[in-house]
């Protein structure tokens, strides 16, 4: 038997990984891999919630962040190609400016 | 015993491919980390009993917006990073800010555990069930996250298009003429 | 049965089972061969043994053998583990496959599987959607351009595909309302006025099967959709780089893809190990359907050999438009059709 | 009973042609212009012809909308009608129309035709609005209406520095008299809960004379007559009025000879039941009218510019007028008001006529011997100057006789004031003569006055801009201006005829009938009626002493200017400073400049602006943008564009709340 805490200090690691991934990454593109990071962390809390409370809801609002995560994805993704294109960079210290 | 054995390896797994995502200064070795999160993700969504959550984690996760940004890191051919210093803010307040957050959260989540704790299969969460709800129960959120995947693909239809092609679309004859 | 049984019988189906497919590939790649030839109007391998049934050892001993080139410029780490991974999914997705019922072998009952879960269906999609990364790293970790505009159609195809190759099976699942393949082929048994088997093909989902195969075409980089390695343009698109047991990888896990594929297909569309009669002892009683359920496979890989010898190589533009234009519409409104006769049904 | 006048009617007309004017009359032709003023203005005259002819049962109350209502408080749009206004209606409309045509002549050479005709039928309509209010709000709309017509058509040639001065000095000194009728109006809404005539004069009437010691009646009369020395042009507020000669010479015949300045008189007789219960304010005004009547002829004496005699002689006989009210013989103040539209408008359109003739010259040294040149002007002027002086049977000589028989005979009369009068009355014939002689008798002498002589140098500059004075060719003004001519000098020798018994009769129900009715008693109680001195025979001497004085100033024009034109030099000589102080108008701009103008500037200056404005208010705001710069300076760092910077601040920001939250969970 695993306490619900470990899962949740599980996911807080997780989380904080991200977090720090979104911190000191430089590549775009791994920062938004430090996103979905983040995601996966609270999805991780909310299959733990849904165990411990025997609701499933918790599993089908996993399904909902994982949706809004691929739509993210889809779009960020786009938008970083879009970036790429103009700045020729995906260093977010360059990328700084509003205007070109 | 075993279930405490499964969740620490996997775990471990986790945090280390999580660690390795920070540590790793190419992205596609970023991103792999990030798949073996993802995968080592899914065995504890089965300890947890929520296979098809694992199985969709995999789908989805490991096996479609990871292989988005594979595939982009591909295209743009990005290379190692730059540990270049724009922001001392985010090195002087976030890591810290960060350190404290992860600490505190974990003590009192380790001070206030109580006695909850969650065995394998404990709910199980067969498709049919979550198919109920997601059809019944959340029904609306269901339809409203289906218009937002509209939205994002026409989103990332036009931020992707090439924007010469857009004006050439728009301006037939211009270059010609 | 405890843990160690447990263990102990599962190490044993895994050795079998990866025994079987091995085989399996060789001797697809030499049926291959064969076929292709005679339509080619061609003998095909002759040498080795008889009918030439040596050759896929011969062939197996000569990559051992040659010599393992590594690119100067490559991404060394990936462009080792791409043909790993490749081979790794490929092989993972066939243990969730049932070839028949359960059996009872030195008292131990067991299913003629690796495994039986609940979500099987679930676990052939993701594994298979894992798989490609082994192409993708290749492409790009060969640090060419070949293999990297190989590696790019190959992911930018597969993604494409996944999807109607998911929603090609959804229209199964409402009729069978399980992810258990051994529920989906149980729901098959029987046969519409004694002589129409209640194959899923033959309760309206022949449509289905066609966009499965289509869709099972381009996951698996066959012809007429394989771009990603057209010889023609791109050298041998994402393995050009690739030599000796690497490439070897490669090429078991195409094969062994085509037969996962082939098994799927067998058993979502047409009734798996069921056949016409139960006859004979009841140790043939006990292998024939494992005899169906081969010979059913069988067909189906010779349809792709056949297709491999008749059609040819699309363009990437037409490949693409084909995927989401037409195919994935026509998943969609097979799966509404198909929901809403089973509403009525219901 | 009476028809439904439309009253509304008589101030809108001119209204619409100033508003069609105004709008559009940049793309009119000046015939279109000329005959849209005219048809208005006319029109309103009709209609107030038709208004005096069919209004058979007075007074009317029309009232149109309601404006103000709060609580108790209640201010309507109405229209009142009696006799009093009626007179005021007629003279403004039918003055005011003559001006309109004589204007089209004079004015058709200049430029921004539209915009002066635009002007002149806004003041109509608020002249109108101002006459016919039922309520003291309402006129205070005419009022303040006037006023900025006024501004508008005194700065008529804004591009003069001088004019655009003049407009503002006109508005300021008004504002000064509007703020007194102001707080009499706040007053009046604080104690009598009303603006309407009708409603006050009724309670006023139930109010006591304040006979000894100041109330609440006086300190309101008082104010009015505060408002109405402004408007009026009395002391101590007279002196925008001969700056205001700055503007086209019809708009001083119209507003500030005929109309708008008796706006004043008009209010004090409007009020009468307010004076009537404040004997000190009453006094107070005979004081005011007696003053400025003999101060601003004696500043007339001296005045070399045809324009300004008469601008000083105007404010010379709005003092009569007030006179006349201080001694609570209203009728007469009315009369004289009446006749002076016509004899001083007269005067003003004559006067143009010579300024005309003489291509803009306006400095009465370079004129003379024109009455050759132009008859019409100088005969028309010549009838003008008799009845100004006041020679029987000329209107003046009516209505002056009736101020200063009453000035001595009415219960709050004085024989000073009398005196006082008579002795104006010879300095008016005196000036008015010196005018007469110096512009049309003796040799013309445009070509020679390079040099001015003894006679100081203030002659102001020619009102129309740039356009040159060559005193060349001599010549009559066209018909247009001389049909008003004619058609005033007429009214001026005929105006008179109708007598101040029958005027005192015709108005009666607004004075006497209605003090009576609201108050027989206390009247008679309180204010014990003097025996009426000694009429007839009395009257008949003080008319003959005032006939005496006026030829004696005739006799003594004809002596200095005409006979020995040196003698005036050594007069000035022998007088010296104290001729001096006449010529610079008492020095009353200066005094004012020193005592008022300069403190004021200086303490807006010292004070307000770089004290208060630029130290206190600007330097809050300055120091405040400052701050917020340097704080902004500070903090824009954060705003780096660096998105990891973001992050770390949103991460910083969440650590702090985790810990927060964990503090109140575990305190």
């Amino acid at each position: 038997m695993v306490p619900l805490s470990y899962y949740l200090v599980l996911s807080g690691i997780l989380f904080a990984c991200g977090v720090a991934g979104f911190l000191i990454k430089r590549n775009i593109i791994t920062i938004f891999m430090s996103i979905e990071l983040m995601l996966n962390g609270v999805n991780l809390s909310f299959v733990a919630f849904a165990a411990q409370w025997h609701a499933l809801s918790g599993q089908v609002f996993v399904f909902f962040v994982m949706v809004v995560a691929a739509a993210e994805s889809a779009v960020g993704l786009a938008i970083i190609i879009a970036v790429y294109r103009t700045r020729g960079t995906l260093n977010v210290d360059q990328v700084d400016l509003l205007k070109l | 015993m075993l279930h405490l054995i499964v969740f620490s390896v996997f775990g471990l797994v986790c945090v280390a491919g999580a660690i390795n995502l920070l540590v790793q200064r190419h992205p596609i070795n970023s991103a792999l980390s990030l798949v073996v999160v993802m995968g080592s993700l899914a065995v504890e969504y089965l300890l947890l009993g929520a296979e098809f959550v694992a199985a969709v984690q995999v789908i989805v996760y490991a096996g479609a917006i990871m292989v988005l940004f594979v595939f982009v890191i591909m295209l743009l051919n990005a290379g190692v990073e730059d540990r270049t210093k724009g922001s001392r803010v985010a090195m002087l307040f976030g890591i810290p800010g960060v350190l404290i957050g992860s600490v505190l959260m974990a003590w009192v989540l380790l001070q206030h555990s109580g006695t909850g704790s969650v065995a394998v299969g404990a709910l199980p969460g067969p498709p049919k069930v979550i198919g109920w709800l997601l059809f019944h129960d959340f029904l609306l959120p269901f339809e409203v996250t289906s218009v937002l995947v509209l939205i994002a693909i026409m989103g990332a239809v036009v931020l992707a298009s090439h924007p010469a092609e857009v004006q050439h679309s728009a301006q037939p004859d211009e270059r010609e003429g | 049965m405890n843990l160690g049984e447990f263990i102990l019988v599962s190490i044993i189906k895994i050795v079998i089972a990866i025994a079987i497919l091995m085989t399996a590939v060789a001797y697809t790649v030499w049926l291959e061969r064969k076929v292709v030839g005679h339509i080619q109007n061609r003998w095909g391998p002759t040498r080795v043994g008889p009918f030439g049934l040596l050759q896929p050892l011969a062939d197996g001993i000569k990559f051992i053998f040659k010599e393992d080139l590594l690119p100067p410029h490559a991404f060394k780490p990936l462009f080792i583990a791409a043909p790993m991974i490749a081979l790794v999914f490929a092989l993972t997705s066939i243990s969730v496959i049932p070839i028949g019922n359960w059996v009872t072998v030195f008292g131990i009952h067991t299913p003629l599987e690796i495994t039986d879960v609940n979500i099987g269906l679930l676990i052939v999609l993701g594994v298979t959607s894992l798989g490609v990364y082994g192409v993708a790293l290749a492409g790009w970790s060969s640090n060419s351009k070949y293999s990297l505009l190989g590696g790019l159609r190959a992911s930018a195809q597969m993604v494409s595909y996944e999807i109607s190759l998911g929603l090609s099976l959804v229209g199964v699942l409402i009729l069978a309302g399980s992810f258990n393949l051994r529920d989906i082929v149980d729901a098959q048994g029987g046969t519409y006025w004694g002589f129409i088997p209640r194959w899923n093909i033959f309760q309206g989902q022949i449509v289905a099967f066609f966009i499965y195969l289509m869709a099972a075409y381009a996951e698996t980089n066959r012809i007429p959709f394989d771009l990603p390695e057209a010889e023609t343009e791109l050298v041998a698109g994402y393995h050009t780089e690739y030599s000796a047991m690497k490439f070897a990888m490669f090429f078991m896990a195409e094969y062994a893809n085509m037969i996962t594929v082939a098994c799927l297909a067998t058993l979502l569309f047409l009734g798996g190990w069921h056949g016409p009669h139960r006859f004979g002892p009841p140790f043939v009683q006990a292998i024939l359907p494992v005899f169906w359920f081969v010979l059913k496979v069988f067909v189906f890989l010779f349809l792709y050999i056949w297709v491999r010898g008749t059609l040819p190589r699309f363009r990437y533009d037409q490949l693409m438009a084909f995927g989401w234009k037409f195919l994935l519409p026509l998943a969609i409104a097979n799966l509404v059709i198909t929901a809403l006769i089973v509403a009525w049904r219901a | 009973m009476t028809p439904n006048l439309h009253l509304w009617l008589i101030p809108v007309l001119p209204l619409v042609g100033a508003a069609i004017n105004g709008l559009f009359g940049k793309r009119f032709s000046r015939q279109t212009i000329a005959a849209i003023a005219l048809g208005f203005s006319g029109a309103a005259f009709a209609m107030a012809l038709w208004v005096a002819t069919h209004a058979s049962l007075l007074p009317v109350l029309e009232n149109l909308a309601p404006w103000i209502r709060a609580g108790d408080f209640q201010v309507d749009f109405a229209f009142y009608l009696d006799q009093l206004s009626l007179v005021m209606l007629l003279v403004v409309t039918g003055v005011g129309f003559l001006i309109h045509i004589y204007s089209v002549g004079y004015m058709w050479e200049e430029g921004g035709f539209y915009r002066f005709f635009a002007y002149l039928n806004l003041f109509m309509f608020f002249m109108l609005t101002l006459v016919l209010a039922s309520n003291y709000l309402v006129m205070f709309i005419g009022w303040e209406g006037v006023g900025l017509a006024s501004y508008l058509l005194i700065g008529f040639w804004f591009t003069k520095d001088s004019a655009a001065s003049a407009g503002k000095k006109a508005f300021i000194v008004n504002r000064i008299g509007d703020f007194g009728f102001l707080i009499a109006l706040f007053l009046m809404i604080k104690h009598f809960g009303s603006l309407n005539f009708v409603q006050v004069f009724r309670i006023v009437s139930g109010l006591p004379t304040e006979a000894a010691g100041a109330g609440l009646l006086t300190a309101v009369g008082l104010l009015l007559m505060v408002g109405a020395a402004g408007k009026s042009a009395q002391i101590p507020l007279y002196v925008w009025l001969p700056d205001a000669m700055e503007g086209p010479t019809p708009v001083s015949a119209l507003i500030h000879a005929a109309t708008m300045v008796t706006a004043g008189v008009y209010m004090v007789a409007r009020s009468h039941a307010i004076f009537d219960r404040a004997p000190q304010a009453l006094m107070v005004v005979a004081i005011i009218g007696t003053l400025t009547a003999l101060f601003a002829a004696t500043i007339g004496i001296c005045q070399t510019d045809i324009k300004k005699v008469l601008a000083y002689s105007t404010i010379s006989q709005l003092g009569y007028m007030f006179m006349a009210c201080g001694v609570a013989a209203y009728s007469a103040g009315i009369f004289h008001l009446m006749t002076h539209a016509f004899f001083k408008g007269l005067l003003f359109l004559a006067a143009g006529s010579v300024i005309h003739a003489v291509g803009g010259e306006q400095d009465m040294r370079r004129m003379g011997g024109l009455r050759h040149h132009i008859p019409w002007t100088f005969w028309t002027m010549t009838a003008a100057t008799f009845a100004i002086a006041g020679f029987p049977p000329f209107a003046g000589f009516f209505s002056k006789d009736a101020i200063l028989w009453r000035a001595y005979s009415s219960p709050y009369g004085n024989w000073v004031y009398w005196a006082i009068g008579v002795f104006t009355a010879f300095l008016t014939s005196f000036y008015m003569f010196r005018l007469w002689f110096l512009t049309f008798f003796g040799e013309y002498r445009g070509a020679a006055a390079a040099n001015p002589g003894d006679e100081h140098s203030h002659s102001s500059t020619d009102s129309r801009a740039g356009a040159p004075a060559p005193h060349g060719h001599i010549h009559e003004s066209p018909r247009i201006m001389l049909v008003p001519l004619v058609i005033l000098a007429v009214l001026s020798v005929c105006g008179g005829w109708v007598g101040i018994e029958r005027f005192d009769k015709f108005l009666s129900p607004t004075f006497h009938a209605g003090a009576t009715v609201y108050s027989a008693e206390e009247v008679t109680a309180s204010t014990p009626e003097p025996e009426p001195k000694e009429h007839g025979g009395s009257e008949a001497l003080f008319t003959g002493i005032s006939v005496l004085a006026a030829a004696s100033g005739l006799f003594l024009a004809w002596l200095l200017y005409s006979r020995r034109p040196q003698l005036p030099r050594e007069i000035a000589r022998a007088l010296g400073s104290f001729y001096e102080a006449v010529v610079h108008k008492y020095y009353v701009d200066e005094i004012y400049a020193a005592v008022f103008v300069k403190p004021l500037i200086d303490g807006s200056t010292r004070v307000l602006w770089q004290g208060i404005d630029r130290d206190v208010i600007d330097a809050t705001l300055d120091n405040s943008a400052e701050g917020a710069r340097e704080v902004s300076d500070a903090v824009r760092h954060m705003q780096s564009g660096n998105l990891r910077s973001y992050a770390g601040w949103i991460a910083a920001g969440a650590a702090a709340l985790i810990a927060y939250m964990i503090w109140m969970g575990t305190r």
